[in-house]
This record gives C-alpha cells, structure tokens and sequence, in this order.
C-alpha cells in the first residue's frame, strides 16, 4: 500500500472544494460591491466596527471545535449569561468599563454553570453534538425567558423602571445599555486614513488571540486536541476525556458571554429576548465563510470570516436595491446566504468524512490495476 | 404489577409527567372558571390541525433518517400549492382539493432533492435537515418577492407586486374540512369531524403503505440498515422515498393547518414549524429512530392539549400567562431527552 | 538470553472461564528478565485472554475474574486496571493502531505524560494549565526512538507515516516509560513490510539485551523461531509446548498449533468436485473489509460440493464472501453460473441465485427490533415477491401475514428454533436460535449457492452440530452448493469436501480435509507445505 | 506530604483570586457607580436665615463644561464613582466674582442628590447643601404592553 495518486484535476478539486465556502462568498461580495455602489472608505469603517465588534464572539468557538465537539451552537448560552450582566448592571446604575468588567465578573458564573449543564449534556450524546447543543440552546432560552420574563422583579430585583416592563415584573424588549454605549470602542480610538479604530477593543481581541495560542500550547489544549481526535485512544492514555469535553465547552461558554457584552456595549441597546438567539447561528456563519469546517478551525478563519461576511451583510440590501429595485430582496438574500453557508458547510464536511472512508478501497483497486499493468 | 411497571416504563417518565400534568390541567379548569367544553373543543380543533404535520414525521424516522428537521422544506411545497390553487382562482372546498393537487408535484419534487441530499451526509441528518429547512425558508423569501403572482387577494395593493405577508384564506378554503360534518354538543363541544377523518385518511395511507412490500423494506431499512443492504434493497431510494412521503405529508398539513387558521403565513412563516411538529412526536414516544402512528396521535394531543390548556388554566390561577415559556421548555425539553437517550443511538 | 534467580513474571495455574466456558485452564509459565518469549496459537486459542488476565482488564473482572496467581519480581500481583499495570513496568503494544493521526510522534509517545512546566495560571486553574514543554519532549521521545534503533524523526506526524513508521512509533511509546520491564507485542510485524520486520526484530534483540523481557505474539513462525528465546503454542486454553526456539521448525510448531486429532470426524463422503461444472468463479477479487482486507482472491467453487474457507483471523477469509456480495467496496470479476454478477450489488448478488448467511448476526444478519417471521421472511419478500398478495390488479403488494407466519413455523419446527411464537421479538433469542433464523432467512430463498460465515461462532456445543448437520443435509438433499467460512479448521475439516486457506488476503493453498493438520497449520502461517514437507523429509 | 502542602498552597491562592475578583466586582460597583447630580438655583433656608438663589451663576462638575444656571433653576450632571468636586462662581452683589470649591463624597446607595448652590456659595455645612433626592414615583400608567417577541431568527443586525 502506497500513497493514493490523485491526478492534477483530482488535486485542483479538492483545493476549490476545501475553500469552496470562502471562494463563492468572495465572489458573492466581488459582485455585491460593484452593485452597491458603497464607498471603499465607508465599507472600510463598517468592517473595522463590525470585526471590533464580532470577533471575540467567534473566537469563542474555537475550543469546542478543537476538542472534536463541532459548531458550539450553544455559545448562545453565554450570550445570555453576557445579558443578565449586563441587565444587572443597567439595574444597578454601573458605567463604563466598570460596568463592562462588573457584567464579565456577573456573567462567568453563569456562563461557567450554563457550560457545565451543556458539557454535560453533550457527553450524554456523543456523535451529535451539534444538533444537541442546537436545541440546548432553545431549552435554555426558554429558562432564560422565565427567568428574565417572570423572575426579574418579584424574585430577583430589579427596580428600574426603564427596565421593568410596566406590568411591573419581567424586562423590556428593549434596554437601552447607555451607561456602558461604545464604553471600550471609545478608549484609545484613534483614526487612520479618516477611518476610526476603536483601538482598545482591538487590543482586548489581540490578547484573546494570544491566549488562544498559549491555551493550544498547554497541557489541557495538547488534551483536547488529543480528545478531538480520538477519545478512546485519550482514553487509553488516561486522559478525562468526559471532564475535558465539558471544560471545552466551560471555556467557550464564558468567552462567548464576554463576547456578548463586547458586541453589545457597541451595539448600545440590547434585545433582551432576541439578541442572544441570533448571535449564535451569525457567529457560525461567519466562522465558516472564512473556511473554517467542522473539525478544525483557526484564527485566521475568525477574522476572514468575520470580513466576508459582513462585507455581504453590508452591500446585499443596497446592491438588491440597485439590481432588482427591492432593498427587501437584499435583506432576505443575506438571510438565505447566512443559512445556507452553514448548510453547505455542513454538507461538505459529511461528504468529505465520507470519502475519506473510501479510501482504503481505492488503494487496493489502485493496487490491483497496478498488478494488472505489470503482468502487461 | 410488573407488567405496569413494564409499560411505564415503555410509556417513558417523561411522557407520564406530561399527560399527569395534563390531566391536572383537565381537572382544575372547572374550578378556575374554564369551560371544559370550549377546552376540548379548542384541542380537538388543533389536534385535527396539526395531526397531519407531526405524521409527517413518521416515514422519515421509520427510514432512520432522524426527525424530520426539514419540514419547513414540505411547507414550502404546501404554501406553493395553495398560492397557486387561489391565483387560478378557484375558490371554495374546490380551491382545496386544487392545492393538494397542485402541492404534490412540489412536494414529490422537493422531497426527492431532499433525500437526495441526505443521502450524501447520512449520520448528520439532522443538523443539516435543519439547515436545508431554515435556508429554503429564506431562499422562498426572495421568491415570493419577485414570482409573477398577480391575484388581487395576495399582493401587496401599494406595490402591485410580491405576496402578503399573510393571505387570508377566507373565500377559498377556510373551513373546508372544520365545517365537513362537524359536530356541535350543547354549546361549547365542537367536534370537527372532517378535520379528523382528514387526518383519519392520512393515517389510513402511511399505515396502509408500511404493510406493503415497499413499506416493509422502509421499516428495515430503519431499524437496520445494513440488514436491508444484506436483503437487496436499495437503502439510498428506499430513503428518499420516505422523504419525499414525509415532504408530501408536510405540503398536505400545512394546508390542513391552514385552512382551519384562516390565514397562509408566506415568508417568515413556516420558519418555526418543524420544533412543534418534532417534539409532539416525541412526547407521543417515538424515538429517535421508532415512530408509530400512534406515537403521532397521543403526541399531538397531549401537546396541543397543553399549548390549550395552560395558557387558560394558567391565567386563571396566577394571572400570568407563561405558557409560551412553558411551550419552549417542554418542547424542547422533550427533544433533548429523546437525543441524548443512549439505547437509542445504537442500534 | 536468561539469568538465573527469581524469574521477572511468573503465572501460576491460571484459569479463566467465560459463564461456564473454559477458555485457560491451568497456565504455568516464567518469563526472566531480557527473555523473549514467542507466543504462538490459533485465534481462540487464549492468547488474548492470557495477556488481559496479565493486565486486568475490565472485561475479566466484569466476567467474573480468574483462578491461579501472577507474580511480578517473585511478587504476587492482581491487577484491577491496566493502568496498574502500566505503572508496574508492563507496557502492550496493540496490533490496531491506538495513535493520533494529527499529533506528531513525539506528541503520540508522551501523550498523556507529558513533561509540563508550572506556570502561574495552573496555581489557580489546575495542573491542567501546566505548559508542555517542548523541548523535553523532543528530547525524551528521541531517547525512547533511540533504543528502538530506528530512524525516525520525532517531528513527523503520523498521518503521513508509512505503516511501519507507525508501529515503530506505538512501541516507542512504551519504551518512553523509564520503568518499562516487560513488553508485550501483538502481530506487531503483521502489517510491515519485510524490511521494516527485520529492523523492528533487531530492536527487539537490543531491548532484550538491555534487559527487557518481552513476550511476542506472532502468526509468522519464522520471525517467532527467528528472534525468540522461548516458544510456548498454545492450543484450546492450555499450554502444549513451551520449548527453547532452538532446533524448532516451522512445521513442528504448525503441527502443535493445530494439530488436535482425537475425537473429531473427519468428513467421510467421496465427493467428486472435478466432474462437475463451476458454478461460481471468482477472478482477481479485492475487498476493502476493515480488518478482513482481501488483496488478490481466484477460486472456483463446483456445483454441490462445500468448500470451506479457513485461515486466520484478519487474514482476509471474511472479506471474500462479504465482498461478493457487495456489502463492502470489491473489485475484481465474480462469475455465477456463466454470467457476470456485478459488484458492490446486493440485489444482483441475491437474484442470482445466492444467498449468504453473515459472521455478524446482530449487525447484518437480524432485524433484531422486529419479529423473527419477519426476519425469516423479509429477504424472500423482496427479492423474490413471495409472501405477497397482489391489491388493486397487481398494483399494490400487500404483506401477506399469514403466509409470513407459515413459513416462519415451517422454519422453526425444521431448524428446531425455541421460541415463543412468531412473533417473539428477536432480540430475546439466544444466540444458537439466532443464527438459526439467519439460516433459515437464506434458506426461505431457496439459492443455489450459499455462503455461510462463521456459523458457529458464538453458540453453545449442542446448536454447534445442529447447525453444522443442517448445513450438510441442506446441500446433500437439496444439491445446493455451499461456502463456509470458519476460523475453526476442524469444524471445516468436519463439513467440507475442500478447504482453501486463506492468508494475507489470497488464497494459501487448498487442501483436502483428510490432509494432515499441520499443512494447515503451515499454510495459515503463510508457509507453503510442499517445502515444509520436503524440509521434513531431508531431516 | 510535599503533596498536601502544594495542594493547600494552590487552594489558598485560589481562594485569594476568588476573594480578589470579588473585590475587583466590589471596586467596579463603586467605582462604576451613576450618580445623578442635581444642581439647583433655588432660594434656601437653614438656620433661620435664607439664602436667596443668584440671578445667575456658573457651576461645574469636576472637569467638566460649565453650566449657567438663572434663578430657579436645576439642571443635571450623571457622573461616575463616589467622590466628586463642585465649583461654583458667582457675583456678588458688587459684582465681584467669587469662587466656591467644594469637595463631597455621593453615598454608594444614592441614585441622585441634590446640591444647592446658594448654600454652597453661603459655604454652609455640606449636610445643608448636599440633601438626598428621592425622585417622585410616578403613578403607574397601565399601558399596553410590548409583545415579547421570543424565538425569531429574523436578523436585525449584526
């Protein structure tokens, strides 16, 4: 048995078909730009806002993908923990980064017992992971609901009256979040070429991404990747292949409410019962048109990803506006591209994982053509 | 008594807390100041509304192909035939029928390229029936944008064109089969008979087609793959060809559904529709893999009967309506216990 | 290679039995320190299970434990999990891989022994947040590489490994263990090449030099006779030679291998295979079978006779029926009765006229959720539309019940299954019972040719000869040809008019069942008897 | 017992980081803390003696913009953290510009306060001019609610 010989068409395909998500959305862009009409210097400043503002969301995917647990859509889980922060220090009157780090320190218990819940969860339904932490993230919202709809103000209290509804218990749709508005994006935001970075955010993403590289450097890192790849061989090895699935999804669960309250203090207001169920599905979308899959996902992903995007969330209404005469067709198309990028995805990776199956039929029948030849 | 204690726990814990819970709900409504009549009226109507989406279920899981995610897929079939049905302007118990018809081709069709594409990704079935759901929702959104439909009852008067968020089904088929035969007992008690031997019908078909010899071959190809592979059956057709079933049954439910709601909900509508439909099932004891008619029947009743219930009972005793919370965390609460249940996920 | 004093281990009438049924029984043997021992025998022959007892794995305890003593250093140890065993200075190298394709070698042999650095976060977080540190790591992993006398850089990763590289790097990973004393290899040379088998054998001379005892399972005789000190065959649960490697042929251990002549009949009826036509010829075919790899198979089956097919386990002899009929990706021409069958087809397979009865009841073999009629009568169902009635002019097939359940009793008064009725679920079945509805599954077909796999395996002594007479009686009156496929060469021996042996994926040889066990033997082991025979007669 | 030793050596300092990010919580609540600060021009009585409010007069909050009040006039600053600096000017009657600097520390659990100008001006004790401010509760006015829209996909923004 030697290496399977692909011929040079073989190997151009599955170049195009590794990089196929982020090639059609470059094209999709490409287009969606020319027809837009937009500037490249207001294009530049709404990526530059929406990486500061998305960027640490997506990197908190990366660990469960590298423990081998594919898309977390349960990060929603942190979003929510992120909000109830965030709406207790509404509450309470906190601002600015104060207030910013006050919700970090509120949600991570939060985040931390949510994660735990879902980890858990998860070990019990190894194989289909994804699907599960899908609907955990439903399970869990309508617990967020009761709490946040029902328990806030007879239970846990909340007195503002610009957050309770005027039923008297249960938050509003709408909070507005303008004590801790453009609280990090403000500090040390410079400008470039007239284009205005929120500087400081951008640092806090950078030691993000530091602590990414060290995480994968530790010893808990080298045993998740371990896990991600092979649990019964961890396993053998002695790993706590259960415990470190769970952590993975722990870790994740806290940066995601960070990222959250990250996202929303640029934002300014926050949905209470909307934001967090988007932020999930969004976040995967973008982490997978930067070329990220299923079982590996890097860095450079997030912020390709992240670009792409955006760049198409930005350009499709104005360039549906333009082509068809319908602003509206732009907006639905951004939907049916956000949805059916992650369904490609999803696609891909199974057929890949199929064909790699094949494999070992294909050496032998290479084998045998081989032998065949020779007698020749 | 060990024979109880074998059927509580083939019934499932779950499920026995759900119908207790229910019967709770059953027993105090009087007290509280619920008519009982209006109640069971009000379930018995949904039930017959929803029956045929939820039994649109059953030949997916029986192929083992998971729970059927993508339903919204078959909706969109159903909203094309009825869309269309109305815009030949036929009108009344006919426009019915011509939906139906005119949904089948679309169902079939769509059902077909569905399983097709599930084939291909066996094992992650469900994660993606999701996904081909949500962006053929949102793919139809653009859709119903710019199709040439031009029937003065369905698009927006201002613009001359693109379909209403919500057409009204009165004058075409709203109530067909509500009205067909229905049953009034004293003032409140309403049976809608035609909804129900609708239902009946459909019911009559699936059952009737697992006896056949296709239909066997279906139930193997669930319960053990490699087995009907061993036997000479084409699992990958034998698949599809449940999706498509399962595709058809969603297209005829929402019309169902429809014609008894009044209303066809285009664009973001049918977005929602399959977590219901999914875990009604479940909560009837199906499995991830096993599903009867039956487990469609019980299910729906009970869920319906809660979506029903609750918000009445509840509102009477604490003057709070938490019934939609209570919706999402039994409903998705069922289908986390069902996908995490280990006996299930091996075979 | 030995030293005098106490031996390193020592196992002392060791006896195991699975609910009744004896596996070990009365195991004595000593293993001194740089010793290596060969460790040779058939599959079921209670290797396995020897080197489980050792390392006190689950399944042992889970089944009730084991009798006799095991003594490590004249200590007397009873291991409850092979991480005690581990830590004892037993390591096991496994014939399946048990790497991280992504990780590199070095990664693979410390895994999970790691050499870390503290660091402030892991004082609050936990040892989990130590760093790895890299350098160490190299430079230990090389060490272990080192003793192995191999050339292998740490670096590579083992997805891009060549198959020996691979091996190399799994037993490096035990050598890593600084209190590594014994090491036990199973067919660790089953998947190299040949010159990779050379260098891994002279790695083994230099481990044992260093003093590490190893205890080495082979099917290759030549590299057991070659590299070992001792060679103990073992053969039904018992010890029958433990000989110095001295002098031994490859035919003296191939006899005591398989050689089990007493009380068994050897098939007596003169069947003529050469007069009669070839009903199934297969030409070139490959499988892709994990684990049962088939590379190159030719054979031609004639009609009425019963051929077996022996061999070893994961030599390939379970890839050729499954193969054929399509269940896993083949290649290569399979001819039926004159006509080409495609591959990779079930439904062609089985229109044909063949049926094959799988190794693997509970995954291929039974719908073990539904009823057993059903079990009985599906594959006639659909293949040949019995049990039907025709609705509506044709256009309906209808599952007709009462016809499903006739054949289901005909089926269960012929093959004597126990049961409560028809419709008894199947999974309640015992395992005897069970394969007797997979038979009769295939007979409800009525085929021409059938393959059997296995079809004793897994069932008590008493369905084992019912099984087995049925087979014949079904190819004596009904003329049906017959495939089996069994590990057990004496139950081949017992049933078969020819008997190929199968070894790396082609076929070894095909003998007549009368032939002496030990040609078997030899072919099994990748021998070829001839020479083996002619080596014997110079002696 | 080197064992045990690093262990409780690791459980102390964990404890440490819990009781530190406590802190750091508590830090954050006072330091992050809004207070609304009412400034009010209005005629004052303390003692006895009133303290008439200025036809006008200019205040500032720490550092920031200036505010000119008239008589009978309040206006607002939303300021971070407890301790805070008011200055007020003013002109006297001769119109000469006077320069009242004044230093004072909000409760942590007062939402606003009140500051009255004259009697800072009037350099009175600070429990005269600084005063808590409870704002009137409004009657509840019933006003149909939101519909609380629950699970919905349908982007907003991103």
């Amino acid at each position: 048995m030697s290496e399977l010989r692909e011929t040079k068409g073989e190997k151009f395909f599955n170049i195009i078909e590794k990089n196929a998500v982020s090639i059609l959305f470059l094209i999709i862009c490409a287009v969606g730009i020319a027809f837009s009409g937009y500037s490249l210097g207001y294009l530049g400043q709404e990526i530059i806002t929406r990486v500061a503002r998305n960027s640490f969301l997506i990197i908190s995917l990366l660990i469960p993908i590298m423990a081998g647990m594919g898309l977390n859509f349960g990060m929603t889980l942190g979003a929510m923990a992120g909000q109830i922060g965030l709406i207790f220090i509404s509450d309470w009157g906190i601002a600015g980064i104060p207030g910013m780090v006050l919700a970090m320190i509120i949600s991570t218990p939060i985040s931390a017992l949510l994660g735990w819940l879902c980890g858990k969860i998860l070990n019990m339904a190894k194989g289909r992971e994804m699907v599960t932490s899908y609907i955990i993230g439903f399970f869990i919202n309508g617990i967020y609901q009761l709490i946040v709809l029902y328990g806030m103000g007879p239970v846990i209290p909340i007195k503002d009256p610009a957050l309770v509804l005027p039923r008297g218990y249960g938050i509003r749709n709408t909070v507005n979040l303008i004590g801790i508005r453009r609280a990090l994006d403000d500090v040390l935001a410079i400008r470039v070429f007239g284009l205005s970075v929120p500087l400081m955010t951008f640092i806090v993403i950078a030691l993000l991404c530091l602590f990414m590289v060290w995480f994968k450097k530790s010893k808990l890192g080298q045993d998740m990747r371990a896990v991600g790849q092979d649990m019964e061989v961890a396993r053998a090895a002695g790993i706590r292949v259960e415990h470190t699935r769970i952590v993975s999804i722990v870790i994740s669960t806290i940066l995601a409410g960070y990222g959250m309250i990250i996202y929303l203090q640029n934002m300014g207001t926050l949905n209470t019962y909307n934001s967090h169920m988007q932020i999930g599905m969004f976040s995967i979308a973008a982490l997978l048109v930067g070329g990220a899959s299923v079982n590996r996902a890097s860095i450079g992903n997030v912020f390709l990803g992240v670009t792409l995007f955006h760049l198409m969330f930005i350009v499709s209404p104005m360039a549906g506006k333009n082509l068809i005469g319908q602003a509206q067709l732009g907006e639905f198309f951004r939907v049916f591209v956000s949805y059916g990028v992650i369904t490609l995805a999803l696609v891909l990776y199974e057929i890949r994982k199929r064909r790699s199956r094949t494999r070992a039929g294909r050496l032998l029948a290479q084998d045998q053509l081989d032998a065949i030849k020779e007698e020749q | 008594m060990t024979k109880i204690r074998k059927f509580m726990k083939s019934f499932g814990w779950p499920r026995i807390i759900i119908g207790l819970f229910l019967l709770s709900l059953f027993i105090i409504a009087p007290f509280v100041g619920v008519n009982l009549g209006t109640s069971l009226s009000d379930t018995l109507i949904r039930f017959g509304m929803n029956s045929v989406l939820v039994l649109a279920m059953v030949p997916m899981i029986h192929s083992g192909c998971g729970l059927n995610f993508g339903l919204p897929l078959g909706i969109i079939a159903g909203l094309l035939g009825g869309t269309l049905s109305i815009q030949f302007g036929f009108t009344g118990g006919l426009s019915f029928l011509m939906a139906i018809i005119l949904a089948t081709p679309f169902g079939l069709l769509f059902g077909w390229g569905y399983g097709s594409l599930l084939n291909r990704v066996k094992g992650g079935e469900m994660m993606i029936a999701t996904y081909v759901g949500f962006s053929s929702v949102a793919f139809m959104c653009m859709m119903w944008l710019i199709l040439p439909y031009n029937h003065p009852t369905m698009i927006w008067g201002y613009a001359g064109s693109g379909l209403r968020t919500t057409i009204s089904t009165e004058g075409f088929y709203l109530h067909t089969l509500n009205n067909f035969l229905q049953i009034q007992i004293g003032e409140k008690l309403i049976i809608p008979t035609g909804m129900i031997l609708f239902f009946a019908l459909m019911a009559f078909l699936v059952w009737a087609f697992l006896h056949t010899k296709t239909g066997t071959a279906m139930t193997a190809v669930g319960s053990n793959p490699v087995f009907a592979r061993a036997s000479g059956i084409n699992i990958d057709r034998t698949r599809t060809l449940s999706v498509m079933m399962s595709t058809w049954l969603g297209a005829i439910g929402i019309l169902v559904y429809q014609q008894s709601f009044g209303f066809i909900q285009l664009y973001m509508g049918p977005f929602y529709m399959a977590l219901p439909a999914v875990s009604a099932i479940l909560i009837g004891g199906a499995s991830v893999n096993k599903a009867s008619i039956t487990n469609v029947v019980i299910g729906t009743l009970f869920f319906q009967g809660i979506l029903t219930m609750t918000p009445s009972v509840m509102n009477s005793i604490i003057h709070t309506d938490m019934s939609e919370v209570i919706r999402i965390v039994v409903s998705n609460g069922m289908i986390l216990y069902a996908l995490t249940r280990k006996s299930e996920v091996s075979r | 290679m030995k030293s005098s004093g106490a031996p390193l281990l020592e196992m002392r009438n060791i006896s195991k039995d699975f609910y009744g049924n004896q596996v070990l029984a009365d195991i004595n043997f000593a293993i001194q320190p740089g010793e290596i021992l060969g460790l040779v025998g058939e599959n079921g022959a209670g290797k396995t299970t020897l080197v489980k007892i050792l390392f006190g794995m689950e399944e042992i305890h889970q089944t009730g434990g084991y009798g006799g003593e095991v003594f490590l250093n004249g200590k007397r140890v009873r291991y409850t999990t092979p991480f005690d065993a581990l830590a004892d200075g037993i390591g096991m190298v496994h014939q399946e891989f048990s790497l991280l394709p992504d990780f590199t070698a070095s990664e693979n042999i410390l895994l999970n022994r790691e050499p870390k650095n503290r660091t402030l976060v892991s004082e609050v977080f936990g040892d989990r947040l130590d760093r790895i540190d890299r350098k160490e790591m190299r430079e230990r992993s090389q060490r272990a590489i080192a003793k192995l006398g191999v050339d292998l850089d740490g670096e590579m990763l083992v997805s891009e490994m060549p198959v020996g590289y691979k091996q190399f790097t799994e037993i490096a990973r035990e050598l890593s263990k600084d209190e590594i004393k014994l090491l036990v290899l199973d067919e660790p040379t089953a998947v190299l090449t040949e010159r990779e088998a050379d260098i891994l054998l002279s790695a083994m001379r230099n481990l044992a030099a260093e003093g590490i005892a190893i205890i080495f399972i082979s099917h290759r005789l030549q590299e057991v006779i070659d590299v070992c000190d001792t060679v103990m065959v073992m053969r039904d649960g018992v010890i029958v030679q433990n000989v110095p490697s001295t002098d031994l042929t490859i035919h003296e251990v191939a006899k005591w291998m398989v050689g089990r002549e007493v009380g068994q009949k050897i098939v007596d009826r003169n069947f003529s295979y050469e007069e009669k036509p070839v009903i199934l010829s297969l030409k070139n075919l490959w499988v892709d079978m994990p684990g049962e790899t088939v590379k190159d198979v030719s054979l031609d089956i004639y009609k009425g006779e019963i051929l077996g097919i022996g061999g070893l386990a994961g030599q390939g002899k379970l890839g050729i029926p499954n193969g054929a009929m399509g269940l896993f990706p083949a290649g290569g021409e399979v001819i039926f009765e004159g006509e080409t069958i495609p591959l990779n087809q079930p439904r062609q397979f089985l229109n044909a006229g063949m049926a094959f009865v799988s190794e693997d009841r509970r995954g291929v073999g039974l719908l073990l959720d539904e009823p057993l009629d059903w079990n009985i009568a599906f594959t006639a169902m659909q293949i040949q539309d019995k049990y039907l009635k025709k609705l509506l002019g044709g256009l309906i097939s209808w599952r007709n019940e009462k016809e499903i359940e006739a054949v289901a009793r005909k089926y269960i008064e012929a093959l004597d299954i126990k049961c409560t009725g028809t419709k008894q679920i199947t999974k309640e079945l015992s395992g005897g019972n069970q394969q007797k509805i997979c038979l009769g599954k295939a007979f409800a077909v009525e085929p021409k040719l059938l393959f059997v796999s296995e079809p004793t395996r897994g069932i008590d002594i008493g369905a084992k000869s019912l099984v087995l007479d049925t087979i014949r009686h079904y190819n004596e009156e009904l003329g049906v040809t017959i495939v089996m496929i069994s590990s057990e060469l004496e139950e081949l021996r017992s049933v078969c008019d020819r008997i190929a042996i199968i070894t790396n994926g082609k076929v070894a040889g095909i003998l007549p069942p009368k032939t002496d066990a030990a040609h078997f033997g030899v072919l099994m082991v990748g021998g070829s008897p001839l020479e083996e025979e002619r080596r014997d007669e110079r002696d | 017992m080197e064992n045990k030793r690093a262990l409780l050596k690791r459980r102390i300092i964990q404890l440490a980081v819990i009781v530190l990010v406590i802190l750091l919580g508590a830090v954050m609540f006072v330091v992050g803390k809004e207070h609304t600060i009412l400034l009010d021009n209005k005629s004052i009585e303390s003692g006895g003696v009133t303290y008439n409010a200025f036809q006008v007069v200019e205040v500032q909050v720490d550092g920031r913009d200036k505010l000119e009040l008239g008589p009978r006039d309040r206006d607002k600053e939303v300021v971070m953290g407890q301790r805070h600096k008011v200055t007020v000017t003013y002109f006297d009657k001769y119109y000469e510009e006077h320069v009242v600097v004044k230093k004072f520390k909000v409760p942590i659990s007062q939402k606003m306060v009140l500051i009255s100008l004259p009697a800072v001006a009037a350099e009175l004790d600070q429990s005269v001019w600084l005063t808590n401010y409870e704002a009137p509760t409004l009657l509840n006015i019933p006003k149909d609610e939101e519909p609380i829209v629950s699970d919905d996909l349908i982007p907003l923004d991103f």
